[in-house]
């Protein structure tokens, strides 16, 4: 792959901050401890899951493991006004916008489609038709800009929308008509694009024969690729696009260049498709560990503050195993809830039914 | 009372709701200057502004995709598909998206969209531009679909689908875009009966005639043509393909005893098909032969040259009445 | 005679085609080193190279698209579509490209496509991981849809799909997916049924079960349970969805008076109501109930906790039964 | 528009040559003549369809004046063995691919959907859907690569598609889709956008902030803007692309910018929504003038030559006139042909039934 321009790195794999002209971080100590605690619980939080589904607790889970610098980096930069549309894979993010663990599962166990209520988090959920939300997150940008609700010039009001996905879906028909859209109305939407190398067993390279970054030259808007694996730069960088964004100027397309180090979902085996030398190259460049490395080296962070966040981490996965087993299976009868706005005879006929037959079954039973 | 084509009651009716709600705003290809290529937009560009009648990029999935983003903000798009036949990029947005957003956020977020669409055939246009979709979209659970046949049910049916908290498929019949009616404007929007229930335009008692859109013309021509032979047909322009209203046409099923779909879409799998079947559930006893249906052929659209013959007509429509009746 | 589970049939089957015809190729996401998601193309790409089992970019529409380009240039591609759920966005290229390529060409193009996909729901997964999209195919004038539900039509059926010059959309039961049987290696393409003929499973006196793809392993479960009570059901497994195979279901229906259509689909605008309506038309006399449809319901597709209730079983099957004998 | 690549030119809007510093002509006099030839049919071709139109012997009429030397150059640049897929409006390169104008005609008239043999031609035909048959091109060259009938070295045999499609077309996500399979596959596919500045009503800024060849960058190619009025800047450049196909190197996009000087269709009124200023100007570059500007101040075009080829197309209207009205409706059985490859059951039921109808009908008239 050519390289059309720098990744943006401003904290390398050895721990050490290094400069970009273009781009600096404004965090200070407290604020990379902060990312640190997210990004430990988060990996946490993964792992549990990915052990509830195991268990045969959850359907299936698609591990964000090795991806959570480009989340939580990303989603800290953030305000509370923004929006943000996400994939499967986006829990760091979920996290971030204040989604309880434990509602996370319901979608992966199977006993709701979203679980939580989009507008109160302004995280609209997983969705799982890749690429298809790339346009909600624009047209809800152009919302934004509709009702003045941006480019005001106030930064601490301004809104404007994050919208994640893959490197797989750069090829999808619907991503690129959300460049299109909000190229043409200038909408307040920051595009990122994490790469991290696989759509499932498909390397990128088969998607694209140069880096994706430079997808956003085609359609006229700033294009940014940052190392996904380093918190400080994918804050850095979101931050900057989300300013351009409020401020008016429009769209940008960031590619974080991660890499899934673990299985593409619980039901995957990528020894089939890919090397395990990547692996170690990869976990030799493992986000948590070279903002730990840093966050010693500076005494931000000690074994004190470790072993608390350890404990942390500990009773967040057992508030998770513990809730998960208690997560109800929803009444059948609510499968003919909301499907329209008001009553339908066709399926209040079929809830009826159901219900006969639900009582029926009630009654063999006992 | 106001003389006005389809053409024009829709754009009346478009108008009145914008002017009700500042939300609602207008999205689709060639609607802006131009006022869309059968003119249903014109002149609102000019009145509302480019912010609320937005001529979007050439891209159905996109246009179905941002509005859908629209609607997650607060706004109530009513986007137009200039043909029938240029609906399909569009279809995941609206088959997987737009139908079950309600659903799968339990209620949480709503998609009050309404999708016009000029439908069906007969205009001696090339390929795409006679396409009669229907059944696609009504289905699937989660949409709405309603069609207008006349100037009143357009002006009113457009305002309450765009009133609507469901997103609608709202079909117009192009081929009669430019036929006229009286419209009383002075009525309201809640005094008009709901978009989802059929309408009784004849009375009868022989066999009852089951249309809708385009179709119904055709139908209507065919009941006067047969009170002159005698037979007496009673004619229900369905008007809301999703949900059918099973209520008025078993009424009337139950009073003729036979009854007979009509519509340009194709037999197989068309909305004849689940009438034909939902009756016979429902009135097996009162049933003196099976319900039949008029369509369109199993084909794709022909060459506009030979569409009349795949259209279905006065004739095709006697002829299964009076097969009907033979029973 | 070999065991092999359904997927093991059809990689099977796979592979022979590709043997036997140079032109045969596959596309799909994942399907190469991966072997798909499921594992039916495994050890197919090792074995025909990489330029036969295509990983194609994520892109639905584009493969379909160029898939229809391959084949015009003379090749006859095999489509996986990962899951049911993704087929929408590549509607537009089967609906109006694919399915009437011969028609607009007046026979001079056409498109020898096969698009598998798994369909159907009941494996404990998420949102879009259980639909049955098949009307919407099966009522599209051009296409051929059918589907298998055991290792043996799994392995001539996906033969016989590839051989076709139309194109087939190719039905896979994903819950039955591990389902073992002895299949004939030793026949022939041409001495094993069409893939275009139902075939009666079961033979009984007292009413039709017509069922498809994943309900033809409950149907028989039914059959067998009904027969312990002295209820002599027939069942059938229509195995091509279009064209409908009505001298096979008509026979049966006017031997037993009665009829209950199966199917995961949702009730409306479903198979199960065309399936009715053609033989209410054709067998008015003969039938002594209403035909019956037992589905799932008008809703979208529930979370998998509740799917169970969602899709029909056995219970639901034999009280249609019962209703039915009961009219 | 910011302009990212110059505008290709090897003839100004004076009918001067001039030079460019990468793409070169190779066109003697004859040629050149020949090109004119071309031109001037075409349009004579388009003006007889769109008065037939008007006098109601077509349903609807799309004209390409204005577009002739797009049209005519890219087409001419390619070779027999090369297969090209084109929108509705390309009647210049169905001329150039020996499709007989009134074969033309019969899809305009609603006699057939497609009247010729794609497979003869090498013609693919009319497609109305905006972008899907981008893809259909695409697949063809990979086709073609699959089958080692391009990139030998033989740039004789050598074989290479050419897809068309409008600005508008830029925004279909089919078409985008399209760039990135050409792109990952590298197949021998040139892209030919024709930037006539209008997609019906929108002007091209609705699809696009920057030049549309900029686009081809995002995905990996190379993207030239050439000016369509100038047939022989066209000729060239889509000369160059195909040779890189040929050989091999994978897709170009050429984005050649032009003015559509006519309706949209027949059934359009232009001035509606766009500036006659603007059609003024753009008279002053017609590309017929300027071609026949340097052909008479070269003497390869005199007076008598301009008469042979008036009466050539004072012919070809004739004929177009005279077999337009003589083409006959089909048979209404047609109808029932070619929905699959063998019988229906349900198809020969409804054949039936028509048959019946006419007969009766026939009857009846009698
Ligand atoms: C439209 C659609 N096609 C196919 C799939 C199946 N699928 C699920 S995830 C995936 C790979 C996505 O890759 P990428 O976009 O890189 O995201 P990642 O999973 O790597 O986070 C595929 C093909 C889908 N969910 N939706
Ligand atoms: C998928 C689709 N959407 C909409 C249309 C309606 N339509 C026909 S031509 C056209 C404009 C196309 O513009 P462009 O691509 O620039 O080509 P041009 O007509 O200018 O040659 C539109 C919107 C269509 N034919 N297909
Ligand atoms: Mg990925
Ligand atoms: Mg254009």
């Amino acid at each position: 792959m050519e390289s059309l321009e720098a990744t943006v790195q401003l904290l390398s794999s050895m721990g050490e901050l290094v400069d970009d002209p273009q781009f600096h971080s404004t965090l200070d100590g407290a604020a990379l401890l902060a990312l640190y605690r997210d990004m430990v619980l988060v990996r946490q939080l993964d792992q549990q899951a990915t052990a509830l589904q195991r268990q045969g607790e959850l359907g299936l889970w698609a591990p964000l493991l090795g991806q959570e610098a480009a989340q939580i980096g990303s989603a800290r930069a953030m305000q509370a006004q923004d929006y943000v549309f996400s994939t499967y894979r986006e829990h760091g993010v979920a996290w971030c916008r204040g989604v309880d663990p434990v509602d996370m599962l319901r979608f992966w166990r199977g006993t709701a489609h979203q679980a939580w209520d989009a507008n109160l988090h302004r995280f609209y959920g997983y969705q799982v038709i890749i690429g298809a939300h790339v346009l909600h997150a624009t047209g809800y940008a152009m919302g934004m800009s509709k009702d003045g609700r941006t480019g005001t010039g106030d930064l601490e009001k301004d809104q404007a929308v994050v919208a994640y996905f893959g490197d797989g879906a750069m090829s999808e028909g619907d991503v690129n008509e959300a460049f299109v859209f909000a190229t043409s109305f200038q909408s307040p939407v920051v595009f990122f694009c994490q790469n991290n190398q696989w759509a499932i067993s498909e390397p990128t390279r088969r998607q694209s024969v140069v880096p994706l970054a430079q997808r956003a030259q085609g359609f006229g808007m700033p294009g940014i690729r940052v190392d996904g694996n380093d918190v400080i730069a994918c804050h850095a960088v979101t931050m900057a696009a989300l300013d351009r964004a409020r401020a008016g100027k429009g769209p940008t397309l960031i590619e974080a260049f991660t890499y899934r180090m673990g299985a593409h979902t619980t039901s995957d085996d990528p020894t089939k498709y890919r090397d395990s030398a990547d692996d170690e190259l990869w976990r030799s460049r493992d986000p948590i560990d070279r903002l730990r490395i840093y966050l010693r080296a500076q005494e931000i962070l000690n074994e004190k503050v470790e072993s608390e966040l350890a404990s942390e981490a500990a009773y967040l996965a057992e508030r998770m195993r513990v809730s998960c087993r208690e997560l109800a299976d929803p009444n059948p009868l609510t499968m003919f809830d909301h499907v329209y706005s008001g009553p339908d005879a066709r399926l209040e006929r079929q809830r009826l039914e159901v219900e006969a037959i639900l009582a029926d079954q009630e009654t063999k039973v006992n | 009372m106001t003389e006005l084509s389809i053409v024009q009651a829709l754009n009346r009716g478009l108008r009145c709701a914008m002017e009700s709600d500042p939300k609602v705003l207008l999205m689709g290809e060639d609607i802006g200057k131009l006022g869309g290529v059968f003119r249903v937009t014109e002149g609102l560009q000019k009145d509302f502004g480019e912010d609320r009648v937005i001529d979007a990029p050439l891209a159905e999935s996109g246009i179905v995709g941002t509005a859908i983003g629209l609607a997650l903000y607060g706004y109530r798009p009513v986007i137009e598909i200039q043909f029938d036949g240029f609906v399909y990029p569009a279809f995941d947005q609206i088959i997987v998206q737009l139908a079950r957003m309600r659903y799968r956020s339990a209620g949480v977020l709503q998609l009050p969209i309404t999708i016009r669409m000029p439908f069906g055939g007969g205009i001696g246009s090339v390929e795409h531009h006679g396409e009669s979709p229907e059944a696609y979209f009504a289905s699937t659970p989660g949409l709405r679909v309603v069609t207008c046949a006349n100037p009143v049910d357009a002006y009113w049916m457009i305002q309450q689908a765009i009133a609507s908290d469901d997103p609608v498929i709202f079909l117009e019949p192009k081929r009669r875009y430019w036929q006229k009616g009286e419209v009383d404007l002075s009525e309201t929007l809640t005094s008009v009966p709901s978009m989802y229930q059929a309408k009784v335009l004849v009375e009868g008692s022989d066999c009852t005639i089951i249309c809708y859109g385009p179709t119904v013309a055709t139908s209507l021509h065919a009941a006067a043509l047969a009170a002159q032979d005698g037979v007496s047909l009673e004619v229900i322009d369905l008007r809301t393909l999703s949900p059918l209203d099973l209520v008025t046409m078993e009424k009337s099923v139950k009073k003729t005893g036979r009854a007979v779909v009509v519509h340009e879409a194709s037999s197989s799998g068309g909305i004849g098909g689940e009438v034909g079947q939902c009756l016979t559930e429902s009135c097996f006893y009162y049933l003196q032969a099976p319900v039949l249906r008029v369509t369109g052929y199993d084909t794709p659209y022909p060459p506009s040259r030979i569409e009349d013959v795949y259209l279905p007509d006065v004739d095709r429509i006697l002829d299964a009445v009076e097969k009907s009746m033979s029973y």
